[in-house]
């Protein structure tokens, strides 16, 4: 079986899985949509200093799906070890991974719009074709996320504090991802010369780029002990 | 049973320890296409981990192992296991567990095999029930079902009968005498003596991580190696 | 005793003495490190002699960089050769590069109240790229804490060394890419510093990283001998 | 077997449905104190759904049940429950996870009762050992040691014997005969019939939810019952 | 047993679990303050918009070890179906609800604090008595948040409609509790004539106690489907 196929089929299953289990999505959105309205509720939308603020409130809102999410992912997995499973059989691990992340940037994208239009909506933005800059962040994001997710998900999921541990390792690494998206947002939102944009989208793209190459190369290593 | 021919998958020296516990020690063992071996001991004596090892699910402490399998040399495709653990999804129904596998095989029209394998093991009826829900038996038999889907050259079974019911046991022997009869080779683990004896050609006990006894069963008669058996764990099951 | 401990043992014995012979030499040149920086180097007109901590700074600065390359390095080798001993360069790395980035955490703040007056300028991203390094590899230690003795603890260790390396680079260029008050010295212009500035510096630079190998070559023979202890327990 | 007293517990018309799946059908049953009763049936026929309508673990969709305790009717601390699951907190070892539960059901002497019990199933070896690290037969084995550890008058057996080892299971039998001697009452579900029979004096076959045979182990040859569990179950087992 | 000791056993018991995943604790906090520094990309910590929001980001970072940690909770009591071993035990289901809920309390208190202290260095608060005040807030909203926690934990273990129910449960049951906190701490942080602070801690204590009782009654529908 070639493996794109290998790869959708990998994919078919993850989201049939949690099309099962819908509560993920609705619960990973409502929190998020707290985390809106949080910050909505501690300074008035309309002040200069939300505005200012608006593009790290974003961004800290996008998180929380994305590490519930990946935490989700693989205790599926576990729960009565399909995760050998997967290993046993004859599929490369390169697939196995592009599969499992696939599966993850398609569901944190679905997750992430939806905040961002929440988001767009509570901030009262007007909407513009600017904004659409913003989605492109959004998806160039969740893609490296989902990689370097993907890669300490399938790690940690052995571990019995992989709830804790999995943030811990994540945030700071994805650091070089979420730089220039929370400063490419906030160019956008504040609606200055768009100068340095082009510079984060770059740097977004290489970096995704770097860890799809990382996870691939090392997914073999992080699966099966 | 088949003549000795070059082994299929040799241990050597194998062991593996967790902490202090040793719960494969120095194992030796040969296997030929076509062996089937049942694998004998007491609660805690390794015999799990001695599969896990040789599944390749976790790395040994210290030695080697090797396979040698005819056509291609990866051995995954090959290797048939079936663990304490289910390795089915309980979101998807049986049917889909069975697709799912048997795509991620490779397995042309994975429909028809997926829908043979239900058959096979009289799940018709919970074809399309979530596995979450299936009892305990039903679950056993589609844990089964998925590992002889891809038709395995090599079956790692550790207790397959666990839960099965009369019909599912009868069924599932069955099965098993047409797959050595294929020439097929089964690694089989039980608490059942008289079972393990009737189906496979030899026989060994474990106990504390090593091979205590090994032979072969035609030579052994129910009562006499129970008398054997609990002489070779006598020095303190677990 | 079987010849594994005994290799082992050899090597163990053999970073002790490549720790002992660099000693000397690191203790002469700590010595003129110190008088390079606080004598021979001229004080800076602007700071004044609070720019004197540069030295150290930067010195210390440049040797997290180098440990963290030791943990990528001992990552990939390990995943390679499967050797235990790369693992314990990996390891001994991240300790000793979290305590110089430690260090870099604490000289830059000294240096920053006066001339900056403000312990930690949030803003700058050198200073909070810097703070996430030493995140990284405390989290990698963590992910050590937390996983059992054994092969699959080496391999994952080593993956998330070598992710983690990969935001060094940023660090490196995060003081090119956006704005900052961190001063930008080394250009591909040259250095503009007055040459004895740039001869203390470059004696306190080549210090620390002496001091910087002592310290993992000490580590690495503790980690082998604790290793061969386990291995004469077990057998 | 004991003279027939006031049922210990009643189930009058019990009934369990799962969506279209009826798990328990019609069950009508009187068991009273010193009875043991041997459950058996095809996979899914409905026995571990009986028993856990009969914890009141789960509600019954239709239908009474009654318990008749002497003494207090508070019939939780008196009930010992052993099902598919472990029940144990894989984080603790087999000692903590005892003594736990002692303390959780209120015993006097909770350690010296927990290094019993851990003694009685032979887990002296694996007294502070983690039970996530457990093989599976130690885990029963402690799963066993639980369920007994407040000597529950109403002993509800899942399946008790799955992954024991020789030594386990004699052991295990043992007890049972003790408990037995000392008048408790036993409701074991499992798919060993001569075990079954041996072990009770009552024997019943559910299939497909329903009771179809109840009858008195004593009249009851292997043979003669192996049959007539087929027969019961012909009309389509699965 | 007596009421008391029984609900300190399974308290005992928790804390026991917890400990034993290596490093839980340690990683929570380390996990906590990590929170902090991502937001200090968001937004600088010097600027008047931050100060405004201090109180928005207190909270989110609040919010994070509380659902990470109601997760794991009653996910422990799943995996071997320990639950049911508390159901069928003789004690009471208050009791069973009072020990998780202290559990998950202490267990939030300890972190808040810690997280609350890292937040007081980070934006250079002057530790003043007035921070007092925040410290109260936060040990009344851990109350109340462990409390409907835990009851809604308990529901989402073995409902199986619990896809839907969660999410739209949770989010009207938090607001009462969170959006006092965050206006109480954001007065005393702006350090405004103290005047609806009172009014917040009311508001706290009041819903404390409805959700203590609401789950000590309700507790014992919620487990055993
Ligand atoms: C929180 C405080 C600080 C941190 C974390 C920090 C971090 C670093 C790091 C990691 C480097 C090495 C990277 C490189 O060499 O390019 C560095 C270099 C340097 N730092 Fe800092 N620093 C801090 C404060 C300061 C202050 C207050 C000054 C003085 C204005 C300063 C001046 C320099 C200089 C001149 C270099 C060398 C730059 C170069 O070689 O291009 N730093 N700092
Ligand atoms: N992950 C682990 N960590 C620590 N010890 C383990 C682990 N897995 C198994 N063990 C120990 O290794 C020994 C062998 O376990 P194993 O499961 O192989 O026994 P087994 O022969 O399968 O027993 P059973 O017949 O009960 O299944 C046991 O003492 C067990 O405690
Ligand atoms: N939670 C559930 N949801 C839906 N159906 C269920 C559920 N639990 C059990 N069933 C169904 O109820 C029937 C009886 O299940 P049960 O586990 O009682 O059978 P059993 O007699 O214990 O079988 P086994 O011998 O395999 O343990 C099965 O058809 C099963 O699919
Ligand atoms: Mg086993
Ligand atoms: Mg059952």
């Amino acid at each position: 079986m070639n493996p794109i196929a290998l790869t959708w089929v990998l994919v078919g299953k993850d989201l049939k899985i949690e099309y099962r289990s819908r509560q993920a999505y609705l619960t990973t959105v409502f929190f998020a949509i707290l985390i809106l309205v949080i910050f909505n509720f501690a300074f008035d939308p309309g002040s200069p200093a939300t505005r200012e603020a608006a593009s790290g409130i974003l961004w800290v809102a996008l998180l929380f799906p994305g590490i519930i999410r990946l935490n989700r992912s693989f205790q599926v997995e576990m729960e009565e070890g399909t995760l050998y499973g997967l290993i046993l059989s004859p599929a490369d691990r390169g697939v196995l991974f592009l599969g499992k992340l696939l599966a993850n940037w398609l569901f944190l994208m679905v997750v992430d719009l939806l905040v961002f239009l929440a988001f767009v909506i509570v901030y009262n933005f007007s909407f513009s074709t600017q904004l659409l800059w913003i989605v492109l962040l959004i998806v160039l994001f969740a893609l490296g996320f989902s990689a370097v997710g993907t890669l300490l998900g399938a790690m940690v999921s052995t571990i019995r504090t992989r709830e804790v541990l999995l943030p811990v390792l994540l945030f700071p690494i994805i650091l070089p991802i979420i730089l220039p998206a929370v400063s490419g947002t906030q160019e956008i939102l504040l609606a200055q010369e768009i100068q340095s944009l082009n510079r984060s989208v770059e740097l977004l793209v290489a970096f995704d780029l770097i860890y799809l190459a990382a996870g691939y190369l090392l997914f073999d290593y992080v699966v099966a002990d | 049973m088949p003549e000795p021919s070059v082994p299929l998958l040799r241990l050597s020296k194998v062991t593996k320890r967790f902490g202090a516990i040793r719960a494969v020690w120095n194992v030796d063992l040969e296997v030929s296409p076509g062996d089937s071996l049942a694998i004998f001991g007491p609660n805690g004596a390794g015999k799990t981990t001695l599969l896990r090892v040789i599944a390749s699910l976790t790395q040994p402490t210290s030695g080697e192992i090797e396979f040698a399998f005819k056509g291609d040399n990866q051995s995954r495709n090959r290797v048939g296991y079936v663990s304490h653990l289910s390795l089915l999804y309980n979101e998807l129904t049986g049917f889909e567990n069975l697709l799912f596998y048997a795509r991620l095989y490779g397995i042309k029209e994975a429909h028809d095999r997926a829908d043979e394998m239900l058959a096979k093991m009289g799940l018709e009826g919970a074809r399309n029930q979530r596995t979450g829900e299936y009892s305990r038996g039903m679950k056993q038999r589609l844990t089964l079902a998925r590992a002889l889907l891809h038709e395995p050259q090599l079956l790692l079974l550790d207790e397959p009968y666990t839960g099965l019911d009369q019909h599912g046991s009868r069924l599932f022997t069955e099965v098993l005498r047409v797959l050595k009869q294929e020439g097929r080779t089964i690694l089989l683990v039980t608490h059942n003596l008289s079972e393990g004896l009737e189906l496979c050609d030899r026989v060994m006990i474990q106990n504390r991580g090593e091979l205590v006894f090994q032979g072969l069963g035609e030579h052994l008669d129910k009562a006499g190696f129970e008398e054997l058996y609990f002489q070779a764990v006598e020095e303190g099951g677990n | 005793m079987s010849s594994p401990i005994n290799t082992s043992w050899r090597v163990a014995r053999l970073y002790l003495r490549i720790a002992d012979w660099s000693l000397i030499p690191l203790y002469f040149l700590m010595v003129v490190a110190l008088y390079g920086a606080f004598l021979y180097a001229p004080t800076e007109r602007e700071m004044g002699d609070v720019q004197r901590i540069f030295y150290f700074h930067v010195g210390v600065a440049w040797n997290c960089f180098l440990a963290f390359f030791g943990v990528f390095l001992g990552g990939v080798a390990y995943l390679i050769t499967r050797k235990r001993s790369w693992d314990h360069l990996a390891a001994s790395c991240v300790e000793v590069g979290v305590v110089f980035t430690t260090m870099v955490l604490t000289t830059g703040p000294i240096w920053a109240r006066p001339i900056w007056n403000t312990w930690w300028p949030w803003g700058d991203p050198r200073i909070m790229t810097t703070m996430v390094l030493w995140l990284i590899y405390v989290a990698y230690l963590m992910l050590r804490s937390s996983l059992p003795e054994g092969e699959t603890k080496y391999k994952y260790c080593a993956v998330f060394g070598i992710i983690g390396f990969l935001d060094v680079p940023i660090v490196w260029f995060s003081i090119r890419w956006w704005r900052t008050i961190h001063p930008v010295v080394i250009t591909s212009s040259g250095a503009e510093l007055e040459p004895e500035m740039i001869h203390a510096l470059l004696v306190s630079v080549i210090a620390m990283t002496v001091l910087c190998v002592t310290l993992v070559m000490l580590r690495m023979a503790m980690r082998l001998n604790s290793s061969m202890a386990e291995e004469l327990t077990h057998s």
